[in-house]
């Protein structure tokens, strides 16, 4: 391990275990993030002024027709190094952050649920490390379901 | 008092790929019911897990995650015997939690 | 008191169409079967016969890959937990579902021509019957621990072959027509029979959705169906059906809707019962 | 001479089936009620309305809109906008009329169609 590595190691155990360990400071301020009714107010509390950087490294698996709104089955995964969390942001929602997954090292970046959607969205996930965070984005389109079964 | 955490897992090298499944309501706050009232928002807002009694991640949740919530998540290094534990509090304090010994 | 007079002539009326119809069906269950598989065989030459228990998922692969991933862990396994803890609670008396059934895994035994009653008994009437047997209320058909316990028991049956006995007496064909008489009949406003969607425009689509084939309609129930938001009876969804075309829909579990299942049923035979399921 | 019987069972079943379309169509409910009109027994059109959906629920073909305009004629009715009333009570007739006209073309035709054919 070179030291260059061994930087990057202890920083993002430190960031790890600073989110880890006072979950109670995040939490306050991430409410505030799940209760923001624009993309703006919701990217606010999940970047926090970290660069932004598009990537390929996102494997983003979600319906580019989802079956039914209520569920729409979600995985993201990726194989860039030092993932402290994970949020997937629905831009047309009415509180377009839904789910933010806080990972320590003993954890792959690799998370599934299911979320949903009240109408066709951009949806983006990012992915935060201690220094930057990436980002992809799909649009899926919503139906409403009729007579189906 | 809420249902247990329904939990499955399976290790392949080395790797736990745990999946667990919550009975929660998740309503939005945004419904209304047959009268035409809101119904009150109720929904999971955070999950913790953990391996052998150390957290290993955790899921804030707002409104928008689906009713019964599903959640799965890959853990390193794990052997058989390995327990895993979920547990979840929503936005009216309840809790319930779910254990798994990885085989 | 004016509107009563009216009533007799038009109760009259209904009746005599009833019974001149049922006078001229000659019913061949056999032969109706046959066509029933021809139809889809031909309609959908890739897809085997079997396959059509998985409803629209076995034509519509963007649906089907959503499906298999709900599959991961089917919302439908808290009700069939809930079914099998309650399948074990004793009655008042003593006894429990076990006196009456043997064990869970009996759904394949339903619905079957009842000669007694002369009328079709449903998995749900036998719950409600053995529980009357042993001095327990009956659950109201639209309950939660109804659709629960036959979640449970559909789940434990799974895999045995759907093998209604063919309607040979003439109480079981006027059944068996009378659930024939339904499925082809067009009703309320849209003016669609239930054959309209699931027969002539089966694999087509209407709006946003593709429409199922009916063999195989009834093996997979009760299912979690993401629009309800919940599990719910084979006989909820008939009600939806109808109330989707614009007509008034019938009572759960009414006469009209257990010939249906009957009839729908023995056109299902051969398949396997693969029940609880996820549906959109 | 199987053949033969059956035709002569058929023909039998249109000739009543015929009669009970005359007899069941809304123009027969329409004499029956101005009969009882002349009588002195006095039918509202709302009462007319609610007994051609009774019908239509009868014969197994009753409409959700039916239904729901009644209902309607009645909160309008309770309202005192009478116009608003009538002309709900005069589509809620026309929808029943046309569930019990379904309700006798179907009495025949759900025989013929596919897969099953005649």
């Amino acid at each position: 391990m070179n030291r260059r590595q061994w930087i990057n190691t202890m920083a993002v155990l430190g960031a790890t275990v600073a989110t880890l360990a006072s979950p109670l400071r995040v939490l306050a301020s991430l409410r505030d993030g799940f209760k923001a009714t624009t993309l703006e107010g919701a990217l606010a509390e999940v970047l926090h002024g970290l660069p932004v950087e598009e990537s390929d490294r996102i494997r983003f698996k979600i319906p580019d027709i989802a079956e039914n709104g209520a569920v729409v089955p979600v995985t993201v995964s990726t194989d860039i190094a030092g993932v402290t969390a994970i949020s997937i942001v629905i831009a047309n929602n009415p509180n377009p952050l839904t789910s933010r997954f806080e990972l320590s090292a003993d954890v792959l970046a690799d998370v599934s649920t299911r979320v949903k959607m009240g109408e066709s969205s951009m949806v983006h996930v990012y992915i935060e490390t201690r220094t930057k965070i990436y980002t992809t984005a799909k649009e899926v389109k919503v139906t409403i379901g009729g007579c189906g079964g | 008092m809420a249902a247990k955490v329904k939990m499955r897992g399976k290790i392949k090298a080395g790797i736990a790929e745990v999946k667990t499944l919550m009975p929660h309501p998740m309503e939005t706050g945004t419904r209304r019911d047959a009268d035409g009232a809101l119904i009150p928002a109720h929904h999971i807002e955070t999950v913790t897990c953990y391996k052998n009694g150390k957290q290993v991640i955790v899921a804030h949740w707002g409104p928008a995650v689906s009713k019964n919530p599903f959640f799965s998540f890959k853990v390193k290094d794990s052997v058989p015997g390995d327990v895993i534990k979920v547990s979840w509090v929503d936005n009216r304090g309840e809790r319930s939690s779910g254990e798994l010994v990885l085989k | 008191m004016t509107g009563r007079l009216l009533v007799l002539p038009v109760a009259w009326c209904g009746a005599m169409f009833v019974a001149l119809v049922g006078g001229e069906v000659q019913a061949d269950p056999e032969a109706d079967r046959a066509a029933f598989r021809d139809f889809y065989a031909q309609r959908f030459p890739d897809v085997p016969l079997s396959e059509h228990m998985n409803g629209v998922y076995a034509i519509d692969a963007n649906a089907r890959s959503q499906w298999l991933e709900l599959e991961d862990f089917p919302l439908y396994e808290i009700a069939v937990d809930e079914g099998a803890e309650l399948f074990e609670v004793p009655f008042a008396d003593g006894a429990g579902y076990t006196d009456c059934f043997g064990g869970a895994g009996v759904r394949q035994n339903y619905p079957y021509f009842d000669q007694d009653s002369a009328s079709v008994v449903t998995l749900e009437l036998a719950i409600n019957q053995c529980r009357e047997a042993h001095t327990e209320a009956p659950l109201a058909y639209d309950s939660r621990d109804l659709v629960t316990l036959v979640s449970h028991i559909a789940f434990e049956s799974r895999g045995a072959v759907i093998d209604v006995a063919t309607p040979a007496t003439t109480a079981e064909l006027s059944a068996y027509s009378a659930g024939k008489r339904f499925y082809q009949s067009r009703r309320g406003q849209l003016n669609f029979a239930c054959g309209s969607c699931h027969v002539q425009l089966a694999g087509n689509r209407l709006r946003a959705e593709i429409l199922s084939a009916s063999l195989g309609h009834v093996s997979h129930w009760p299912v979690y169906r993401l629009k309800w938001q919940e599990i719910g009876s084979l006989h909820k969804r008939f009600q939806e059906c109808i109330s989707q075309v614009g007509a008034v829909a019938f009572a759960l579990q009414s006469e009209e809707y257990r010939n249906l299942e009957y009839f729908l049923t023995y056109m299902s035979n051969g398949l396997r019962w693969n029940g609880p399921a996820t549906r959109k | 001479m199987k053949i033969f019987m059956h035709d002569i069972m058929h023909l039998f079943v249109m000739a009543g089936f015929i009669a009970i379309v005359a007899a069941c169509s809304p123009g027969g409910v329409s004499d029956q009620s101005s009969a009882l009109v002349e009588a002195g027994v006095e039918i509202t059109p709302l009462e007319m309305a609610e007994n051609m959906y009774q019908k239509s629920q009868d014969l197994g073909f009753a409409w959700r809109a039916t239904a729901e305009l009644i209902e309607a004629s009645k909160v309008s009715q309770q309202a005192g906008d009478m116009d608003a009333a009538q002309s709900q009570i005069r589509r809620a007739m026309a929808l029943a009329e046309a569930s019990i006209a379904q309700a006798e073309q179907e009495a025949v035709d759900w025989q013929t169609r596919p897969p099953f054919g005649p």
